[in-house]
């Protein structure tokens, strides 16, 4: 019987993405070593690591997991990835292994009773696109005032930049506002037709769902082809400091969406210079800590960690518990105000509460701005729109559902 | 006397033109297959199932027909990561667009479409040759990744792009468990394996190989170079069509078009050409070098590192790794250009005449 | 003859091609300093893997002197590279000629000149070419690739003499020239032998011209010399005359009239 | 009209700086018969050097003066490619003599891997900054001719002068100097440029490093226009296409090629696109260039492709 | 049809020397003209074949044999003239219908098959004549496998004629240079030509390789009864063994008919034969 609680890190820290990569895995290190110090672990039960480079390639992470997933005490993965993520969606429910993926990966898989084994934490590109939209009506003066007025989504040409549309097209559908795709081809080097093509027909916004380089190169184009940058607003992946950092003032007035805050105040980050940066066995380099990914890194591997409490709470504290009962940890996460303050995560991000329904726990979100130098919160907390998402989410759940002949958990199911 | 083929003499021409005319090939080979078939599964774990026999097999399916191609026919191509996706996703079309469609002929059809896309794209190889024919067949592996995220029928109306199979069966016994996926691959390779060196011996592998020597001579002796240059990319773009609809569904189950890019287009030629062009084993020793030799670095190097008490970070060892890789495909190409088929071969003259050295 | 300098020493070499195939099992021979000496021999009896041996070609064919030495003028060669040699002074023309096909016949000739820095020299090279071979110069802007058979040999050729080399390897420089080039291009070695003191080893198929015009030949037959001696007297030998001179018993055979039985070679015997 | 322009004016930079990274494909290709994939690696390696420098010196120098800064790291990448050039010539070329084209091929394969690692190692998989002072901001011409004017952007206008000016001194050097004739040569057949005392490792050294130079110069372009980290290596699939178009082995065919993909590239995009969805301008690119070669197969300006028998 | 030498029309005399008799033309080439850019490498050439004889082309260096023979080949397409061959005319030939027709090449440059065995090099001689489908050699049942052996005995005796059982499955890249030029016409046998062309079959080889090429070729031209053109530099080789000799020199003819005759023409020996033969 194993007497740690394993948690296998996928991540990428060589190749396009690795810019991006890196903080995001430092900070889910970080924080595991930094429990590890201040806590003496889980209810005493020491936390354990080890990572796994994908190179952001698909078969590169299914042998990851496949090396990863019969480590004893193995807690649950987060493939960072997208495509990793699909691959590993019907494997990770054979294995019984709950897979996080916490702002990205299925937006359907919102719906716990089709998806057992998935946790979008936190939002999906669909909530992530509702709010920005939510942003530009209200500073429009309503969402009436959006009517007539062009809205071009900037897309990484993949699965991930396709996500949004469905949304985007119900809302154009409601809303009568009119919406250009612009797919910019992965890894996004060369803009220089897309933004001619934003140039000529003169949106009123722009969206950009970019990841890796294509962000930082998407700023650069519309730097030079003129397109204001405070009339773009990028997804939660496309506002962290590699996006903006080599643009630097180009980049002035750049919007994007924001899971998380960013800066070194809030106490966690405190805590993590002090027990592990401060003992000189920080992951990555010391003024990356508290930067919008490293901190996002921080919070799903607090989510994977207050998972594992939660299910020894129910299952017996101290105890090294199995993926099973860390995936009924996550289905049952009550992170309210109080519970966040305590942990130190005070105004990094929202409460967030899960359920056997509702995999995503919370949709909050708001929009932060570059001004040159650091990310600013522009914006008040937005919640994506019930009413439009939650159908969207049981439609496509239920064509999963049929196209693989399952059938929706039991009720019943949700005790187990 | 281990190794020696005199003293075996052939009496007709039947007995020469068997696959393996020596004996002891024979059995090492006829040993091989069935320690694949039953000695492999008893031992091997789930995770060398998983993540090393099954994505092995599948590749060296895939390098197989590359070899077709490019090995025998000459004709570099850069596109097989396209056939592979067009292999997929036409089996994927055949699978849940028909009903009660059965896995087998699901995939097999997958590889004709394959065959199809593989002729079509094949055609330019009448003009253009060489490395130009090369970077030209680039033209296929994006206009793939194109069609795939844009023709929103070809991924049955999904939303994102990607697609998923389950319920894999064939005549009813479900192809889930480890041991299940790796016979089934087996069985698909080894059978295809067979046929592919069939074919490179007789009439039709001769005209590939004389296409790809001398096309000017190759004409002059009655072979069309059109029929030559197309059977060599229909056949080869249907092997590595069947490797791709595999590697969709038994191996990665939800794939996004991402999943054949270009990256992997370069490493299945690649495979070929360190294992050697214009041999069968070749495909199966470059796969097996490209498949498994990244893995074993990756978690070689940090043993192998804490051995000096070194504790390097994974970012330290999948750089060191690339390097290591690269290195090690530049050493191998030195050691010998014509691949580890030709190491293999030339170690087996050796033994040959073993105890003498010449 | 009388005694001269040894130019180049060749001393027991073996060669092994691919780490498998043993090709030369001991060649020895010497060139003396302004001679004409031929390597004489059957086809794949080792003539081209000699000449690879001592220009250092060998190792762009996967081969290798795993035996013996190689001299010129009293230094151990075997480790330097082809250019090397070329600097030297040893020029090798190779077997099936190798003119760079892109490049004009002109070009051709004008790398071949690469290790003389001299503009005047250089020029002056050519015009000797030129005079050499009038026909290149009628081709010269063409592409060599696209020049006759004939052609591209006196081309290989002249690119080599472009590097006024002072010992020439010729490997088959007769090897699909007319008749009339044939002798002129023999006419040519004389000539530069004598006037400029070429000193030049070649192999040859054509023994009748090669024993002609050389002052001493060797013969190789499967890897091992079998033979050498002055060139007079190897042409009076009888098995020479009859393997590879054809006129056996005295009078030339007709090649319609040959048996197809073979008499034995006594040296093999 | 004014947008059509502007789109072809775009297309035109564009092509120039797919040209300044075809360049080097060329170049090795023309002077040793190598089809060097490494280039994109090269690229990179080269850029993350010189943005590591510029912004390493002013910290050990304490000099901050940014022009300073980067001429020094544009001499020090310099040095350095020449080192790569050197050490793929000790290791890797000249055991590879006399190989067929597709066994060298998969070496600078090897060797792009090789150079991915330790560029990483060395410097940092993060984005980096190659700041040289180019102009972003965009300026609008003809603003009186065309409503809305025509938007030209600076930083392209730059580099495309600096591409032409390489080419125009490349060409020159392959078709004029003696060195180019033996490079040439080098490339049609090794044995026999050895057989005449061309020193193949002296050549091949050269050749990689004038081929690292203007892998360099390419970083530092693109480098200051996309910012430095790894997917600066898969401009070289943009500019494979350019490489066919214009011919192999031609310089003047790597700028004309250039231009033809990049404003072939843009206008299909801009126009055919939004029928299609979009995305289509990578494609196109390989189409346009195979178009042009079932007309003619060896690109546009590259030599004939020789069979005789 | 006019002929300069003693062969006009009516019944085919017989050559001294041998008993043989020649049948009708067999091959006709006239007005042949083949320039490329400015380079007239064939300017007007007329000449023909008669079924069973050794007909010879010689000429110096760059005279447009080759280039003649890639006319008839299929190679080249000439810009004017025309070739009859067995009664049928065209203005130029297609390679793989020349193929179809009969008619066989071994090539100045080794054209071989570098990758592959002197057994698979001789193999795709006879790919000509194979039947059986992609499918059924896949799976290698039944008829392809008979077919592929029938055509192996073939081959095989061809091998034994030309004395190279030996190096059956060496890669012919190995090979010395004579051997190879043996298995190009071991190649060009396999086809079972009616006519056999032959570009400098004997370059490179010395005397005693020679006798045993021209051994070859007289066998095949006796025994098979297969028309022989011949294209060679050594003139002991051309005047033993041909029956009739076209001399070109700058793509133009000037000599047609018996050895001695050509021999004896002043133009001839002034273009080609130099004064010593
Ligand atoms: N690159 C090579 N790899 C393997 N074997 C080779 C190679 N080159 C030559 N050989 C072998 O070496 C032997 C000698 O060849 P070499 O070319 O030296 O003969 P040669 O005397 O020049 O013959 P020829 O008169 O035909 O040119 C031959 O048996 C040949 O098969
Ligand atoms: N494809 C081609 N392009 C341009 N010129 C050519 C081509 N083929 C042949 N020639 C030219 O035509 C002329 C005749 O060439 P050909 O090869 O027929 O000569 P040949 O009589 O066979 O000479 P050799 O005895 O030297 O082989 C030569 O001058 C050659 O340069
Ligand atoms: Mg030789
Ligand atoms: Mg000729």
């Amino acid at each position: 019987q194993a007497r740690e609680q394993f948690f296998p890190l996928l991540s990428y820290r060589t190749g396009p993405y690795a810019p991006n990569g890196t903080p995001w895995a430092n900070g889910k290190q970080d924080y595991i070593k930094m429990i590890n110090a201040r806590d003496g672990g889980v209810n005493g039960v020491k936390l354990t690591f080890e990572e796994c480079e994908t190179g952001y390639a698909t078969d590169r992470g299914v042998e990851c997991y496949e090396r990863l997933k019969s480590r004893p005490g193995v807690t649950l993965f987060d493939p960072q990835a997208t495509g990793i993520t699909f691959a590993l969606t019907e494997k990770v429910a054979n294995d019984k292994i709950p897979l996080i993926t916490l702002g990205y990966g299925l937006s359907v898989a919102q719906d716990g009773m089709a998806f057992k084994w998935n946790f979008p934490l936190m939002g999906s590109y669909w909530t992530g696109a509702d709010i920005i939209l939510q942003h530009l009506a209200k500073k429009e003066g309503g969402w009436d005032k959006l009517k007539g007025k062009k809205i071009a989504l900037v897309y990484h040409d993949s699965p991930f930049g396709k996500e949004p549309i469905p949304l985007l097209e119900e809302r154009a559908r409601m809303h009568g506002f009119q919406l250009n795709l612009v797919p910019v081809t992965a890894p996004g080097v060369e803009q220089k037709a897309a933004w001619l093509q934003v140039r000529q027909t003169r949106p009123d916004y722009v969206m950009l769902w970019g990841w890796g380089v294509m962000n930082s190169t998407a700023l650069k184009e519309a730097q030079a082809t003129g397109y204001p940058r405070d009339k773009m607003y990028g997804v939660w992946w496309s506002g962290a400091e590699p996006d903006v950092k080599d643009v630097g003032e180009g980049a002035k007035g750049y919007n994007a969406l924001a899971l998380n805050t960013s800066g070194q105040e809030p106490k966690v980050i405190q805590d993590i210079l002090k027990h592990v940066h401060g003992k000189g066995q920080g992951t990555g380099p010391k003024d990356e800590v508290g930067s919008v990914l490293y901190t996002r890194g921080l919070i799903i591997q607090m989510l994977g960690v207050e998972a594992v409490r939660r299910a020894q709470e129910r299952f017996g504290k101290g105890k090294v518990m199995t993926s099973e009962q860390v995936r009924w940890g996550l289905e049952n996460l009550a992170l309210d105000q109080k519970r966040l303050d305590a942990l130190g995560f005070a105004g990094v991000l929202r409460p967030i509460s899960t359920s056997c329904q509702d995999h995503m726990g919370s949709t909050w979100a708001r929009i932060h701005t570059w001004d040159g130098k650091k990310w600013n919160f522009s914006s008040d907390w937005y919640q994506a729109d019930e009413q439009i998402i939650k159908p969207m989410v049981k439609a496509g759940a239920d064509k999963y559902l049929a196209d693989k002949k399952m059938q929706r958990r039991a009720v019943a199911d949700c005790q187990s | 006397m281990l190794y020696r083929e005199n003293g075996q003499f052939k009496t007709s021409y039947r007995a020469d033109q068997q696959i393996f005319p020596i004996v002891q090939d024979r059995w090492a080979i006829a040993l091989l297959v069935a320690a694949a078939f039953v000695l492999v599964p008893l031992v091997a774990s789930d995770y060398m199932f998983r993540a090393i026999l099954i994505p092995f097999l599948i590749m060296a399916l895939a390098a197989l027909g590359v070899n077709i191609l490019v090995g025998y026919c000459g004709q570099i191509s850069l596109g097989s990561g396209a056939f592979m996706a067009v292999g997929a996703y036409g089996a994927y079309n055949f699978f849940v667009r028909v009903p009660d469609m059965p896995l087998v002929p699901a995939i097999l059809l997958g590889g004709l479409c394959a065959t199809a896309f593989g002729i079509l794209f094949g055609l330019p190889s009448l003009r253009v040759r060489g490395l130009y024919l090369a970077v030209a067949t680039l033209a296929a592996q994006f206009f793939s990744d194109w069609m795939f995220l844009r023709i929103k029928w070809l991924t049955n109306n999904s939303e994102s792009g990607s697609v998923s199979v389950s319920g894999l069966q064939v005549f009813g016994a479900p192809i889930a468990s480890p041991e299940s996926v790796y016979w089934f691959c087996l069985a698909f390779l080894v059978v295809i394996a067979l046929l592919a060196k069939n074919l490179v011996r007789s009439a039709i592998g001769r005209e590939w190989m004389a296409i790809r020597d001398m096309d000017v001579a190759a004409a002059v002796i009655g072979i069309r170079p059109m029929y030559a240059k197309l059977t060599a990319f229909a056949v080869s773009s249907f092997i590595v069509g069947v490797a791709g609809a595999l590697w969709a569904f038994v191996y990665l189950g939800t794939w996004e078009p991402a999943a054949f890019s270009v990256e992997v287009s370069f490493r299945l030629l690649f495979m070929v050409i360190i294992g050697g062009l214009g041999s069968i084993s070749g495909a199966f020793f470059g796969a097996g070098f490209i498949v498994v030799l990244p893995i074993f670095l990756n978690q070689f190097l940090p043993a192998f590192a804490s051995l000096f008490g070194i504790t390097i970070s994974t970012a330290t060892v999948s750089h060191t790794e690339l390097m290591i890789f690269g290195a090690l495909i530049v050493w191998f190409l030195i050691v010998e250009p014509h691949g580890l088929a030709r190491l293999w071969a030339t170690g087996k003259q050796k033994l040959r005449l073993w105890p003498f050295p010449h | 003859m009388e005694p001269r300098n040894i130019v180049l020493n060749v001393n027991g070499i073996e060669v092994i091609y691919n780490h498998v195939i043993l090709v030369l099992k001991g060649v020895s021979l010497q060139v003396p300093e302004g001679g004409i000496v031929a390597l004489l021999g059957g086809n794949g009896a080792g003539k081209t893997t000699t000449l690879r041996a001592v220009s250092n070609l060998l190792r762009g064919e996967r081969g290798a002197v795993t035996k013996g030495s190689i001299e010129l003028r009293g230094e151990r060669i075997e480790n330097l590279t082809p250019a090397d040699l070329v600097q030297r002074g040893v020029v090798q023309v190779m077997e099936g000629r190798h003119c760079f096909a892109h490049l004009t016949i002109e070009e051709n000739l004008l790398t071949g000149s690469y290790t003389r820095k001299s503009k005047a020299e250089i020029a002056a090279n050519l015009e000797k070419v030129y005079a050499y071979f009038p026909r290149l110069k009628q081709r010269r802007t063409s592409q060599a690739a696209y020049t006759s058979g004939g052609e591209q040999q006196m081309c290989a050729i002249g690119r080599a003499l472009m590097a006024n080399p002072s010992m020439v390897l010729l490997d088959e420089p007769s090897m699909g020239l007319a008749p009339q080039i044939v002798e002129e291009v023999f006419e040519i070695v004389k000539d530069l032998n004598a006037k400029e003191k070429v000193t030049f080893l070649l192999a040859e198929q054509n023994t009748n011209m090669a024993l002609k015009y050389a002052d001493y030949g060797y013969i190789l037959e499967s890897g091992r010399i079998v033979m050498d001696g002055p060139a007079g007297e190897l042409a009076n030998n009888e098995d020479v005359k009859e393997f590879y001179l054809g006129v056996g018993g005295g009078e030339r055979k007709s090649f319609r009239d040959v048996k197809s039985y073979k008499r034995r070679k006594r040296w093999l015997a | 009209m004014g947008f059509f322009l502007e789109t072809l004016l775009g297309g035109l930079m564009a092509g120039m700086l797919y040209s300044l990274v075809a360049l080097g494909f060329v170049l090795i290709f023309k002077a040793s018969g190598v089809f060097n994939f490494a280039q994109g690696a090269m690229v990179l390696f080269a850029a993350l050097a010189m943005a590591r420098f510029s912004e390493w010196i002013p910290a050990w120098t304490g000099i901050a003066n940014p022009v300073f800064a980067n001429v020094v790291a544009f001499l020090i990448a310099g040095v350095l490619m020449f080192v790569v050039a050197w050490v793929v010539e000790f290791l890797v070329l000249r055991h590879l003599v006399n190989q067929e084209g597709a066994t060298l091929l998969m070496a600078t394969l090897g060797i792009t891997y090789f150079l991915e690692g330790l560029g990483q190692t060395l410097f940092g998989s993060s984005i980096y900054k190659i700041d040289i002072g180019m102009p972003k901001d965009p300026v609008i011409a003809f603003e009186s001719v065309f409503e809305g004017g025509v938007l030209v952007n600076r930083e392209d206008l730059i580099a495309a002068l600096i591409a032409a000016a390489l080419v125009a001194l490349l060409s020159v050097f392959f078709q004029k100097t003696a060195t180019g004739r033996a490079l040439r040569a080098v490339a049609d057949d090794h044995q026999a440029a050895q057989s005449i005392g061309i020193p193949l490792n002296r050549i091949w050294v050269i050749v990689w490093s004038v081929a690292g130079v203007v892998a360099l110069v390419a970083g530092m372009i693109w480098g200051s226009k996309l910012g430095v980290q790894f997917s600066l290596a898969t401009v070289a699939l943009r500019a494979l296409p350019v490489v066919i178009l214009g011919g192999l082995t031609s310089v003047p065919g790597a700028i004309i090629g250039g231009l033809i993909i990049g404003v072939g590239e843009k206008l299909s995009e801009v126009y055919l696109g939004p029928m299609v969805g979009g995305g289509i301008e990578i494609w196109f690119a390989y189409v346009l260039a195979l178009a042009f070669l079932l007309f003619r197969p060896q690109g546009l300006f590259g030599e004939k492709i020789i069979d005789r028998v | 049809m006019r002929e300069p030498d003693g062969f006009g029309a009516g019944p085919s005399p017989s050559t001294p020397g041998t008993g043989r008799r020649f049948g009708d033309v067999i091959l006709d080439v006239k007005n042949i003209s083949l320039a490329f850019g400015g380079v007239k490498a064939l300017t007007d050439i007329s000449f023909d074949v008669r079924e069973h004889e050794v007909r010879a082309i010689i000429g110096p260096n760059g005279a447009g044999k080759s280039s003649m023979l890639n006319c008839i080949n299929g190679v080249y397409q000439p810009q004017h003239g025309s070739i009859t061959f067995r009664g049928r005319t065209f203005d130029h030939m297609r390679s793989r219908q020349v193929a179809e027709m009969g008619i066989a090449r071994t090539f100045q440059n080794l054209a071989l098959f570098k990758g592959m065995s002197v057994l698979d090099n001789i193999m795709t001689g006879r790919n000509l004549r194979i039947r059986s489908n992609l499918f059924l050699q896949a799976l290698r049942i039944g008829p392809a496998e008979r077919e592929e052996i029938r055509h192996r005995e073939a081959v095989e005796r061809i091998i034994d004629f030309l004395e190279i059982q030996a190096f059956r499955k060496t890669p012919v890249g190995q090979l010395p240079y004579g051997l190879q030029k043996r298995v190009d016409l071991a190649r060009a046998l396999a086809m079972e030509p009616q006519v056999l062309l032959l570009d400098e079959p004997m370059a490179g080889m010395n005397v005693e390789e020679k006798q045993d090429m021209c051994r070859f070729i007289l066998d095949v031209n006796d025994e098979f009864g297969t028309t022989v053109v011949l294209i060679e530099h050594d003139m002991g080789v051309v005047m033993d063994i041909s029956d009739r000799v076209v001399v070109l020199d700058y793509g133009k003819k000037i000599g047609d008919g018996v050895p001695e005759e050509v021999r004896a023409n002043p133009e001839v020996i002034k273009a080609y034969l130099g004064t010593s033969h």
